[in-house]
């Protein structure tokens, strides 16, 4: 069988007045039915990005977008890249739906959240408005906001963060959707609502057996959810596994630092922790070899130039385990102990 | 025509009317009336104002107003010819039958009531008619802003604070003094006056002294709509919009010497802006209509440059001279070497070209009085006949005048090179341009001088109180008809209405007031144009007047108006010659 | 003799808000800081931790004096600065400094980077003995940054070393003490590590008290020597890191704790979060007795009624809790 | 809401009683002497003291505010004996210049200024709005380029310029109007041809400036709202574009518009001064200027002037009700 959704060499650009801006390079992923896939990177790697590709949301005059994005759909097979701006909004809200990460701003200010959820419903099921309000009243309920017939004449405002963003949910499985892409839900909310929210989604996952594409700088949210990890860095993918391969057996040396670099509640590191030096590269002029090259504490170990020359290309280290990088799994892996 | 108001009101809307005995020196034709005037049509009139100063007859006193209402609507014992050139200035019996009788050495007069006079509603008008109409007069606090003859002539006793015992037909306080003042005797109505007035008929010319129908008066809003006596009554009068006249049935031309109604309608239009005004003119959009006030200046100079036009046009002197009045009672202008010094320095050409040109504005003049006044006035000699009067302004002479102020009064020349001669000016840009001007031509004469300017509708109001005036103030007068009775007395004696020279504390004055009394008093017409005469000469040697300017005005109307002519004596359009071609 | 820099006793700031909608202008009175105790040794790193709304700003920036304390006494290095006005707060000032969050937000986009932090010299007329160039461009490497940067503009930076340039001008008049209101949580990870990093370095030369406010608790645990746990106003427990996360004793903090994610799958999948029913409520209507009773799964008739007082259960660790953990 | 509204309103009787005292205190201030004017050329200070009288001005500032207060609900006369005129309540005093209670000079000229107000009204709002709107649809296209340049014209050319510019071509030059109609006022439900020959072209000089300023506002607004989160929501919902545009982004940027062009109305119902003195319309703003500059007349200035400040405060409140009912989020707490 074939997976759900199928991503393939998706290349999203931005020409600007500097030059071509390569947002997403190369990108390339599958995910099926039922499970969590985790896009993680920092601001700029290329991720919401390549999120609004899958959703067609670029704006197609200002955006250069080549690739497939494939949605093995029970009845039919379709490419989000090459069909019509039509066919996409159609799949839009129905087979696909995505949330955003501040819930305030992404809910309209000045309709009642009752209306903005029956008005994505009626988009795809003939009803009356009151049948629209019906039904958003149940997913109200269902994602768990209490007293959901009078809050569903509510206004966005009305809401704390945590409830916005379950009306965010609701909203985007009013349709039974097969994929959920959620762009840093939580990033915006307390910790406490965090883990509500997450807990929400695994749930409803399971409920509607839906594609949950995650994207996130949050490792532990990662840890928390996810099935299989992507690592993004530059516009490009630089490590993809399943997700315990990503934690304790990572094979790039972006992936390496990313985790240590973090600070952990349940572990006491000692005073320092250990920083990836220097700044991400403009996405502009991007550097010959591999992107990451600059900042990485492991090149030295490549023999040569062959970092700054020859950009490496994603190879399979070990079994469904890929990664960017001229050194193998078990000498970055080697590498990591001594650096802790 | 003295008064302030009547100044104020014409001299604000620029040369927007009148003249007096102006056919001397029209420019345009007199009248183009050469073929035989058509019955019939609508008459329109446009104007920028509101409305008339005042429909209410004993609350006008404005001559181009006072033509209108006595040619359409209303009549008076007495009233000019209506005549272009120096015939319009002859008395003709109206209500009356004659043009008054004097007696007791003119303190009597007595007027005859015409048989088959109407008002509008078909019933007669009587001597009680118009004795009440003169009682309105006295009701000074009702009805505001109309001359004040009767008060000042009619015998009848004034209060310790100067006003008369008689305070009017609301009131009735003192109605018997007045009941004594003026008699009726079937048709006949009899006037007692206080003092001898040779020319107490020409005052009956002022529709202060026509009747009023008791039963008709609505006080203070008479003066929306005046009972009817002439050959139009009054069908609409709209503030701000417009008034219509249609004819008055109950008008017999057999009981009118004067007045015959060409126009079936008669269309004010009120409230035009400037230049929708202009353009319906220029564009001859409405060629049934004549304009009632003056032309923007460059809208203006257009339509007299058009060959075309030649026959919708008139530029013709007013009655006004414009001047600058000294006040002798402040400290910097009591000092003949200060005024002499500012006559001289003026530079008379720029604010001439500013103010329009010689062709439109006027020129420099060398008296109080106009020469189309008539024989009160003569040329006098000095001021701008000296050798070294300049159009351009004498700076050097000027400053020789201010040195002599050095030693004869130190005072006076400290504030003028000083702290300053302060000059009052209504508040307009062609004056806070001027004022530079002015400032300019004072500096070269070493003469500091400094404005006031002040809002255009009080300016007259402001600059009359003694208080509030300052050195100098920018002013006008025309004459109220052909005497400078209505000049000399009103503008430079203690008591006038427009004495904004503040004269009584001048060395010349007490000399000056014994002659004019003694001229106002003088029943012989040419041993008074004589004492007339000497004393403009005697204004003009003092310096009590900055420069005079005899200033000019334009009346334009549309191709289809004819019978078009100026009236002298009510210095506008001759209203009853008017007619619309068919 | 006590070697604490800052002293707070019984600090309370509350703000009265027309809250609501145009039409129901009910004026209401927010105990933003109600009765907050707290100290700052020298060379100590106090956490400051609390969901959106605890109070937790609120209570660094009235120890700056950006705002006016409503009720109790700021002491600082033994002095009660609380009703100390503008102008006798300038000399202070230099010696407390504040970091913000939003690096870009807090620097003047028409100002160089030399400007901005001279500008720190000008206002209290500061002559460094070196020069001030000199001074700016030492201090510009001492954060990490490249001295020829000097004369760039804020927007040539990116976020993480605008932060940099932010602590650069909080460092120029030599501070003792810095309020840092979540100076990390707006940068990247990568970057975030090193701004810790440098936090950490800085304090240990230049013997730095750190306030520290922020709202993820791994950092606050890397940070801090000591953790202050705030909600709805009210301090709930205060112990040194090391305690406070091992053993935990307040129900909120234990449940905060649990909440935080940690970055390793397999404790992940094995772990069982406590999830905290509803909503934080209104800090204009809080509930009474123990402002978390509504929260907690412990809360009993007392809670409700009574406000737990904050008790020394050991030494440097206080709690306000009448059934703790 | 009720009690909110009652609440507003007494604020604005207050701010209105405020305003005429400050009005009164004004004139009170100014050199010229109302009295003095009325005074003919025998005027000597007797005449002037019993017209003082006769004016109401013989007495203390406070107190004539005070009779103009009163007047307002017993109504007011003035004179005496066979003279004496009345004026019912309300009574905004008196007009000697114009011999008419004030009240009823207002209401003969509201209609007009109403009028003037309600059609450049609907045509600024729909030419600016709609203009917006395909400026912003097709930025950078022709569409938004011509109404830049329309923008720049509107802006930057004062009504007094394009008002006579109109005149001169549309009127006289074409003669589409009779200029002796000019200013007639016609009742626009019985006679609604008269009412557009009347108002017609004053509704669209003073709309053209309006309809620019508002073109500009509503695409920029719309621009702005279009990068909000809650577009983009919409757009993953899967509403087609020309659904966010109407539903979601519109409704968000034209909310402020209904700020603006309350009180760009209220100021007009003060009476657009230019415009109707250039058309001859007999309207509230022609009143008031000629009354201030001309005829110094102290009551119409006074009332106008209030009339004018009264509008401006009640729309202000109609704007916050209507927002409320837009934004939800002002609405309640």
């Amino acid at each position: 069988m074939k997976p759900f959704l199928q991503v393939k060499d998706l290349c999203v650009a931005f020409p600007t007045e500097d030059g071509q801006v390569k947002a997403a390079d190369g990108i390339s992923f599958d995910l099926n039915q039922g499970e969590t896939l985790a896009i993680v990177g920092e601001s700029g790697s290329g991720k919401s990005v390549t999120n609004l590709a899958i959703m067609g949301l670029h704006n197609k005059s200002k955006t250069q977008i080549s690739g497939s994005v494939t949605l093995n759909l029970p009845n039919q097979v379709i490419d989000v890249i090459s069909s019509t701006e039509d066919e996409v909004r159609k799949l839009r809200g129905s087979t696909m739906s995505m949330i955003f990460q501040d819930p305030m701003s992404s809910l309209h200010p000045y309709y009642s959240v009752g209306d903005q959820i029956s008005e994505a419903w009626r988009l795809y099921n003939s009803g009356s408005k009151a049948d629209g309000i019906k039904r958003a009243t149940e997913m109200i309920d269902l994602v768990g906001i209490p007293d959901a017939a009078k809050r569903v004449r509510e206004f966005p405002h009305q809401f704390s963060g945590g409830m916005r963003q379950r009306v965010m949910i609701a909203m985007a499985l009013v349709n039974n959707p097969k994929l959920l892409i959620a762009d840093e839900p939580t990033t915006a909310l307390d910790v406490t609502v965090q883990s509500q929210i997450m807990q929400l989604l695994k749930d409803m996952q399971k409920e509607f057996n839906m594609a949950i594409l995650l994207v996130t700088h949050d490792l532990g949210v990662v840890a928390q959810v996810a099935d299989r990890v992507c690592v993004m860095y530059a516009g490009k993918i630089v490590e993809q596994a399943k997700i315990d391969e990503i934690y304790y057996r990572p094979a790039q040396p972006y992936t390496v630092g990313l985790l240590q670099s973090i600070p952990r509640v349940d572990q006491f590191h000692g005073k320092r922790l250990t920083a990836i030096q220097g700044q991400p590269p403009s996405l502009i002029n991007l550097p010959q070899g591999c992107s990451f090259a600059e900042r990485c504490e492991f090149k030295k170990h490549v023999t040569g130039n062959l970092c700054t020359e020859v950009a490496p290309l994603l190879e399979e280290k070990a079994d469904s385990h890929f990664a960017r990088c001229h050194l193998s799994a078990a000498q970055i892996q080697d590498l990591a102990k001594v650096a802790k | 025509m003295s008064a302030t108001t009547k100044s104020v009101r014409k001299l604000i809307a620029s040369t927007s009317a009148i003249a007096l005995v102006a056919a001397v020196l029209t420019v345009g034709s007199a009248t183009t009336a050469n073929a035989a005037p058509t019955t019939g049509g609508t008459l329109y009139m446009l104007t920028h104002a509101d409305q008339w100063e005042h429909p209410d007859p004993q609350r006008l006193y404005v001559g181009r107003d006072i033509a209108f209402f006595n040619t359409y609507v209303y009549r008076n014992l007495v009233s000019y010819k209506p005549a272009t050139g120096p015939n319009g200035a002859t008395l003709i019996g109206d209500l009356a039958t004659n043009t008054g009788v004097p007696s007791n050495n003119a303190k009597t007069w007595k007027f005859t009531l015409r048989a088959g006079i109407t008002w509008e509603d078909g019933s007669a008008i009587t001597c009680e008619d118009v004795k009440y109409g003169i009682s309105r007069t006295y009701a000074q606090d009702v009805l505001t802003d109309g001359p004040t003859y009767a008060i000042s002539m009619l015998d009848v006793p004034t209060l310790d604070d100067g006003s008369s015992a008689y305070k009017g037909p609301y009131k009735k306080t003192g109605q018997a003094l007045f009941d004594k003042a003026i008699t009726c005797s079937g048709n006949t109505v009899t006037f007692k006056l206080s003092r001898t007035v040779a020319d107490f008929n020409y005052a009956m010319t002022y529709p202060a002294f026509s009747p009023i129908k008791k039963l008709k008066d609505t006080g203070d809003k008479y003066d929306l709509r005046p009972f009817a006596s002439g050959p139009y009554k009054i069908d609409k009068n709209v503030i701000g919009d417009e008034m219509h006249l249609i004819r008055n049935t109950n008008w017999k031309k057999a009981s009118d010497p004067i007045r015959t109604p060409y126009p079936d309608d008669i269309v004010v239009q009120f409230g035009l802006a400037e230049e929708l005004r202009d353009q319906l003119i220029l564009s001859d959009q409405v060629p049934n209509a004549v304009n009632l006030d003056a032309l923007l200046p460059t809208n203006n100079k257009t339509f007299f440059a058009d060959a075309t036009k030649a026959d919708q046009r008139m530029n013709v002197n007013d009655p006004y001279v414009r001047y600058y009045a000294m006040n002798l009672s402040a400290t910097h202008m009591d000092c003949l070497e200060v005024r002499k010094a500012f006559f001289f320095a003026l530079n008379t050409q720029a604010l001439i070209d500013l103010a329009g040109g010689s062709v439109f504005y006027g020129a420099p003049g060398d008296s109080i009085m106009k020469p189309n006044l008539g024989p009160d006035y003569a040329p006098t000699t000095g001021n701008i006949h000296e050798s070294f009067w300049s159009i351009n302004g004498n700076p050097t002479k000027a400053k020789e005048f201010l040195d002599a102020a050095k030693t004869k009064c130190p005072a006076a020349y400290t504030r003028a090179t000083s702290t300053g001669i302060t000059m009052d000016l209504p508040n307009t840009a062609t004056n806070q341009k001027g004022s530079v001007l002015i400032e300019d031509a004072m500096k070269a004469a070493g003469i500091v001088i400094k404005f006031n300017f002040i809002p255009s509708g009080v300016y007259y109001a402001t600059v009359k109180d003694v208080t509030k005036q300052n050195d100098i103030s920018s002013v006008g007068w025309g004459p109220d008809w052909a005497n400078a009775s209505t000049v000399i007395p009103e503008l430079f004696i203690k008591g006038g209405g427009g004495n904004y020279t503040q004269t009584w504390n001048d060395p010349a004055y007490a000399a000056f007031k014994v002659k004019s009394d003694k001229a106002s008093a003088e029943t012989n017409r040419a041993k008074q144009i004589k004492m007339w005469q000497e004393l403009g000469q005697t204004i003009m040697d003092n310096y009590w007047i900055g420069r005079p300017v005899f200033t000019k005005t334009q009346l334009v109307w549309g191709s289809k108006v004819a019978g078009v002519g100026f009236w002298d004596p009510q210095g506008t359009f001759l209203f009853p010659a008017l007619y619309v071609k068919n | 003799m006590s070697n604490n820099i800052l002293e707070l006793e019984n600090l309370s700031k509350y703000f009265t808000t027309t809250s609501g909608g145009a039409f129901s202008r009910r004026k209401g009175v927010v105990k933003a800081v109600d009765s907050v105790n707290l100290t700052v040794a020298e060379g100590e790193t106090v956490g400051l931790v609390g969901e959106s709304g605890c109070g937790k700003t609120t209570v660094g920036r009235t120890v700056i004096k950006l705002y006016e304390p409503t009720a109790g006494k700021i002491i600082f290095e033994g002095e009660d600065i609380t009703k100390y006005s503008r102008s006798k707060m300038k000399p202070l000032r230099s010696k407390m400094q504040m970091i913000f969050q939003d690096p870009f937000a807090s620097l003047n986009p028409r100002k160089t980077v030399g400007s901005i932090i001279q500008s720190a010299y000008d206002i209290h007329g500061i002559k460094p003995a070196g020069g001030s160039e000199n001074e700016i461009r030492s201090l510009l490497e001492r954060v990490g940054l490249n001295s020829e940067h000097i004369n760039r503009f804020p927007h040539e930076f990116s976020g993480g070393q605008r932060q940099r340039i932010g602590i650069a001008r909080a460092l120029a008049l030599k501070p003792k003490l810095i309020v840092a209101d979540e100076p990390v949580s707006a940068l990247d990870v990568s970057i975030q590590a090193q701004v810790i990093n440098l936090l950490d370095d800085l304090q240990a030369e230049l013997k730095l008290s750190y306030l520290f406010i922020a709202h993820d608790l791994s950092v606050v645990q890397h940070i801090s020597d000591r953790v202050v746990v705030m909600y709805l106003g009210k301090v709930m427990e205060e112990a040194s890191t090391a305690e406070l996360f091992a053993a935990p004793r307040h129900p909120y903090t234990k449940a905060l704790l649990s909440a935080v994610p940690i970055p390793d799958p397999i404790i992940e999948r094995k772990r069982e979060r406590i999830i905290l029913k509803g909503d934080l409520p209104s800090p204009m209507n809080p509930p009474s007795g123990c402002v978390f009773n509504t929260r907690c799964w412990k809360a009993a008739d007392i809670c409700r009624t009574t406000a737990p007082q904050v008790l020394q259960i050991s030494p440097k660790h206080n709690l306000a809790c009448h059934f703790p953990e | 809401m009720l009690k909110y509204i009652s609440r507003r309103l007494s604020y604005t009787i207050f701010i209105l009683i405020l305003i005429s005292l400050v009005v009164f205190l004004i004139f009170a201030l100014l050199p010229a002497d109302p009295a003095a004017l009325t005074c003919g050329k025998t005027c000597n200070p007797q005449v002037i003291e019993a017209n003082r009288h006769r004016l109401g001005l013989d007495v203390s500032v406070w107190q004539q505010w005070w009779r103009f207060i009163v007047g307002l609900f017993q109504g007011r006369t003035y004179g005496e004996a066979e003279a004496l005129i009345k004026c019912p309540a309300p009574a905004f005093g008196y007009s000697f210049n114009r011999h008419e209670c004030v009240t009823k000079i207002i209401a003969d000229a509201f209609p007009i200024t109403l009028s003037l107000a309600i059609g450049a009204f609907i045509m600024w709002l729909s030419i600016g709005i709609s203009l917006g709107v395909l400026a912003a649809r097709f930025k950078g296209k022709f569409v938004d380029r011509a109404s830049t340049v329309f923008v720049l014209i509107g802006t930057s050319l004062p009504t007094f310029i394009s008002g006579i510019l109109i005149l001169l071509f549309v009127v006289i030059k074409f003669g589409l109007v009779n200029p002796l109609d000019l200013g007639n006022w016609a009742n626009p439900f019985t006679d609604p041809l008269g009412w557009l020959k009347t108002f017609f072209f004053p509704c669209l000089t003073l709309a053209f400036a309006y309809a620019a300023s508002y073109t500009r506002f509503t695409r920029s607004n719309i621009l702005e709202t279009s990068t909000e989160d809650y577009i983009r929501t919409a757009r993953a919902k899967g509403l087609s574009e020309k659904v966010v545009l109407r539903k979601h982004t519109l409704r968000a940027a034209l909310a402020p518009i209904v700020t603006i062009a309350g009180l760009d109305f209220a100021g007009l119902l003060g009476g657009a001064i230019i415009t109707e003195g250039i058309y001859n319309l007999a309207g509230l703003g022609r009143l008031s200027i000629r009354a201030v500059l001309v005829d110094y007349d102290l009551p119409i200035i006074l009332a106008t002037t209030l009339f004018a400040a009264t509008f401006v405060v009640v729309m202000n409140l109609i704007v916050d009700i209507l927002y409320a009912f837009i934004d939800p989020r002002v609405r309640v707490g």
